[in-house]
């Protein structure tokens, strides 16, 4: 890396761009594959501009048939080719859900180790846009439930940025999640910024009084809370998980195994959910560090409500972490 | 980069237009006025989203209004309806009341969903409205199950799906079309080919842009009908209901339209030409049909101001009514997950 | 109850049979719908003659269409009906997961109340009979991070008999998982025997050392490993959650602040499954109880390997469970 | 209760029969090996099923070797095959050796798969033979996938996709096809239509049974051919292999046969009566062949007599290799979750 690299100002949408159109430079194995991906723009404008210095073959519309072109993803992949597919939004996955559970999770596995399948799934998450029960939830915590497939959440600009590139070099299938809210996030980066681990969580803020363990656009409130909470004299330490599956259960025991106290954060429905197997994993690891239980601050268990005040409820807030970690250091 | 081509609309050349069917004043007025009335409430809506009055995701209906209005003209109140999240035509003229769906839009408790569904889920069960899905394609296995249920009770209903060209492509299309067929269910299938699913052109994502010869494949019966003659579509869906009604199966039905707006209110439109958009507007189902029925005398300039009062009326008054309507409570966020009673 | 109830001796899928029969008798809005439900007899064989006594139309033989036919299944019971989809096994069901989150566990919230969906979906789970990875995972626990659906697994004849029934009372979709290993099972049933809540869990054996939690097949390993604990001294108290959507924790937590240690047995992988979240429930309600850590012993999580040593080295198994609470018990 | 109708073999009036089709003694014993091989393969299996050497699911494939055997002659080594969980004599025909197949399900480490896949899921890269899917039509996306990494690569390759007719109801098939077709892939959509998925008779699971005319829906080449034939199957699917290799887009192929055995082991085959599997068996595949072949003097009973014990010598061999083939320590079991390596 340089010694002064020169920074440049982007969003979240035009790092994930710039990765995109990267791979694509890079790798000639490399498309991008999915509904309005080409003329449209993409959904989000993510892959905007893209058709024109590509062509259609390498960003390629499709029809709206989920479950064949993510199949079709997994088969270009044996097939040779880096298949980048892009699913609009969470919900809409679940209509590909027996291509990824069945097919693409279980291939390499029903074929001793024959049949690797080198695919990326890119799709958006989250709610709070108001976009009501069919655009809204937050399902990557439930895909990493999957073994056979890898899960990443990119939060960070440097994230969005970096980890396509190693998720495309990873042989096997990763499903990347972008919350939807965080398109719009401005930033700088490094002009050469370039691909980044997917193995370890990172402590985005180093603290030692309780341990805030979170992922993807909740990074930012937790982030809002530590630093509301420094003020009070509670000094969180905030670890950005990354990528929820494998689980980096090394840097989130360490933390808590220092500060003693974990509240997790997580935009999913609170049941069977990522921050439960984190409560779990901690219990197990780091059971007699631990000064209180656990806590966790997930999203209601509804489904997303259309209305503003109702969502806003329903999703987790800096202020129920700053109340939550406050009576849990006063307890 | 611009589109390819532009679409032309001749899509309808070799499809049957009703033009020549002759119409009482009085009902002409009624398909007027009811597709004056989903104009307007379309045109307001997009205001109130400038304004932040409604949020989310809006689909506007605006030059496919003749499909919506046409075919309401052949279901009965028994009858049953599944639309899409562009579903705000089907919802006025299924007579769900404006102010119902404005406070749904509103996200306000008076809302026909409570506030809990906004613009792409309108539920209403009243007038037998099962959404409102936003799922492409969703909707069909439920028109399915719906058509079923009246099947095995007995009941000489229809149920109408809504749904777009896009949803074609999906798996769900399939299996409910044979299924449909194969137990001879009382669907009714209307395809809203808008030419169009979001920014992907029909001759992009089907094989075949032919739609309605996808129905020889389940064999179902089907017509194709100018989605933009509003007499066309309602003799077309009165034809079909009829056989559906009858208990003689499924019937697809191909409405030719287009859409006039963007796919919704993020849409930049990339994918297609301004030209293509006006020369379709040239075939703007309100437009023609006026100046049809000004042609034959059955409308004058004075009826037209009075409709558009009474339609101004209407959406003014769906306006107050959402302003004034009341926020769900907070602690009400979780009610409707599950039932709130037990039984049969 | 009659105080001495004839007692008849069946299998678990007569039990099922049986529920499903006396269901389309009671109420003639229930109908079965499915693959294979009616001239086949069920591909389980649990339908066999239903065909027979209630006709085509109430024994609906499906195509496969899983999609479809589980949205008609919605449709139908909006429609009036009370329809009882089966699907074969839980694998296929993802094929309607966008059917069953998208639409079965949301309606109700989307319309504000109006359409609720009195729908039941049968299906087969589970590892075991070498019938590999594309028809053995356990996704019960998966599922039940859904909110707006519940989801029972009967482990018991009783529970196989009576659960069905309250399922179908229901206003909202439940699913109903049958693990595929218990239709064979025998026992004796009071020839009344009827519905059953499933509200409660159950403890299916008393005990005051250690409560091991679990539910469907893997209940009669907890049995079997508790009865081996007892010879040597340790007395285990088995819960059978019964119900894994809504998770009726007070039970449980009632029964650990007795013994103030658990095992969560789970037939489902590991990384966030169900037992992750009875796990950090039990964190979270009952913490200061706890003389150990709660464990987790679960699926390993791997595709489901068809080779039996390799099967059978992947699933919880009783030894297991006796190693772990020995472990738990000297620590 | 018994099955409504009989079923006859009569499904193949309006089809192609090849039984004019001159051809070699030597090509002729070369189909009626390929073919005896997996008719007498499936016995062992069955047996050693019976046995419980081998355990799970075994779908066996007696009566439609003519269609594996047939189309397999169509392809090149360097063409890709997916194909289903009753694929056993796809995996023979394709080359796999029937010794790593009978190890497999054997679920020994020297299995074609290391016995982590069994009979539902044989893999070979040699061959590129992509499985043995147990997802009643999840192979038919991998297939278009193959066939666009071909495309995209510029490789004339031939993806061969097999699958039955239930499959065509699901609406992985649906997509798949217009994919193929809308994106002009080489993929050889091989429909066996044996007229029952499980105990469902086509019938009763397609409102038109005439699958070969799904085809037009998406505008895919189609035909459908005596599936009891092995030289009219050789000659459609090299008609159609020609028109996929040459780009010409995707080929729907459909051939009739019947399944003369139960669905799996479990199968009490109620749903159709021993009348019927006897009528079909008169046109068993083999024994018309063998019979053609006599009739024109091509094979002596002394070739068949040959033929038999060089297919019983493999299949013993088969098995003495299946039972001298190791166990994967349960150490391993955690292998092939994740690939191990990482890189380009
Ligand atoms: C399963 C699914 N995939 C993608 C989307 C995103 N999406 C919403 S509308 C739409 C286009 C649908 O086009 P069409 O069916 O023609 O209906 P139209 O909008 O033209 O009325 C898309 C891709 C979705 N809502 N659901
Ligand atoms: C998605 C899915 N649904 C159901 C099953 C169970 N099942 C296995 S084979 C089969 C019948 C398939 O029939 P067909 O496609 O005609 O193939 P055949 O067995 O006749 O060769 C069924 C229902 C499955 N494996 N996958
Ligand atoms: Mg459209
Ligand atoms: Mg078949």
């Amino acid at each position: 890396m340089k010694e002064n690299p020169q920074m440049i100002r982007l969003t979240y949408r035009e790092a994930v761009r710039e990765a995109i159109r990267e791979a694509l430079r890079k790798d000639d194995r490399v498309f991008l594959m999915g509904e309005d991906v080409g003329r449209y723009g993409g959904c989000f404008a993510v892959s905007k501009g893209l058709l024109q210095e590509f062509g259609p073959e390498r960003i390629r519309d499709t029809p709206l048939s989920e479950s064949a072109f993510v199949g079709a993803g997994i088969g270009a992949a044996m097939g040779g080719m880096r298949p980048i597919v892009e699913i609009m939004t969470v919900n809409f996955s679940l209509l590909a859900a027996d291509q990824i559970l069945n097919n693409a999770a279980t291939i390499l596995h029903m074929s001793g180790g024959q049949f690797n399948i080198p695919l990326v799934i890119r799709m958006a998450t989250g709610g709070g846009r108001q976009v009501a029960a069919q655009h809204s939830h937050s399902l990557e915590g439930w895909y990493a439930h999957i073994p056979g497939i890898k899960v990443l959440t990119p939060a960070t600009l440097e994230d969005a940025r970096g980890m396509l590139w190693t998720a495309l070099e990873d042989p096997d299938p990763v499903l990347i999640f972008e919350n939807s809210n965080l398109y719009n996030m401005e930033g700088q980066l490094p002009a050469d910024a370039g691909p980044v681990d997917i193995d370890r969580a990172r402590v985005r803020r180093p603290g030692s009084d309780v341990t805030i363990i979170t992922y993807s656009a909740s990074l930012f409130k937790a982030l809002d809370a530590a630093e509301i909470l420094a003020r009070e004299g509670i000094d969180a330490e905030v670890i950005d998980l990354r990528t929820l599956r494998p689980l980096d259960q090394e840097t989130f025991l360490a933390s808590v195994t220092k500060t003693h106290r974990a509240v997790i954060v997580d935009e999913g429905w609170r049941s069977g959910s990522i921050s439960a197997e984190i409560a779990a994993r901690i219990m197990e690891g780091a059971f007699y560090e631990l000064d209180a239980p656990v806590e966790r601050i997930c999203s209601v268990e509804v489904p997303m409500p259309y209305a503003k005040h109702l969502e806003q409820a329903a999703l987790p807030q800096t202020e129920t972490i700053v109340t939550t970690i406050k009576r849990m250091m006063h307890s | 980069m611009s589109p390819e081509t532009i679409i032309k609309p001749t899509n309808t050349e070799t499809i049957s237009s009703q033009r020549i069917v002759s119409i009482s004043r009085e009902r002409a007025l009624h398909l007027l006025y009811q597709m004056i009335r989903i104009r307007r409430f379309e045109a307001k809506s997009a205001e109130l989203y400038g304004a932040m009055k409604i949020r989310g995701f809006l689909h506007l209906y605006d030059g496919e209004e003749a499909v919506a209005v046409g075919v309401m003209e052949a279901l009965r109140p028994e009858d049953a309806v599944v639309a899409t999240y562009r579903e705000h035509g089907h919802a006025l003229a299924r007579g769900i009341p404006a102010s119902a769906i404005m406070a749904e839009m509103y996200g306000k408790q008076e809302g026909c969903s409570r506030g809990r569904g906004g613009s792409m889920h309108l539920f209403d069960a009243k007038t037998r409205f099962y959404g409102g899905n936003a799922i492409v394609g969703g909707g069909l296995p439920l028109a399915v199950g719906l058509a079923l249920a009246d099947k095995m009770q007995g009941k000489r209903r229809v149920t109408c799906c809504f749904f777009g060209d896009g949803a074609v492509a999906e798996g769900e299309f399939h299996e409910s079309m044979n299924l449909a067929a194969l137990w001879q269910l009382p669907v009714l299938f209307i395809c809203e080919n808008n030419l169009y699913a979001m920014g992907t052109a029909l001759r992009l994502s089907q094989s075949v842009t032919d739609l309605a010869k996808k129905a020889a494949g389940y064999a179902v019966a089907a017509e194709a009908v100018d989605g933009m003659d509003v007499l066309a579509v309602e003799v077309a869906a009165k034809k079909a209901a009829e056989i559906v009604r009858a208990g003689e199966g499924p019937y697809f039905l191909e409405c030719r339209t287009y859409r006039f707006r963007g796919h919704s209110a993020f849409d930049t439109e990339l994918y297609r030409t301004k030209a293509e958009v006006e020369e379709w507007k040239e075939r703007d189902p309100i437009k023609t049909f006026i100046e049809h029925l000004k042609n034959q005398g059955l409308v004058s300039e004075m009826d037209l101001n009075e409709l558009e009062r009474k339609v101004a009326d209407e959406i003014k008054e769906a306006v107050d009514f959402a302003e004034a309507g009341t926020w769900e409570p907070v602690e009400d966020l979780t009610r409707f997950v599950y039932s709130e009673w037990r039984g049969v």
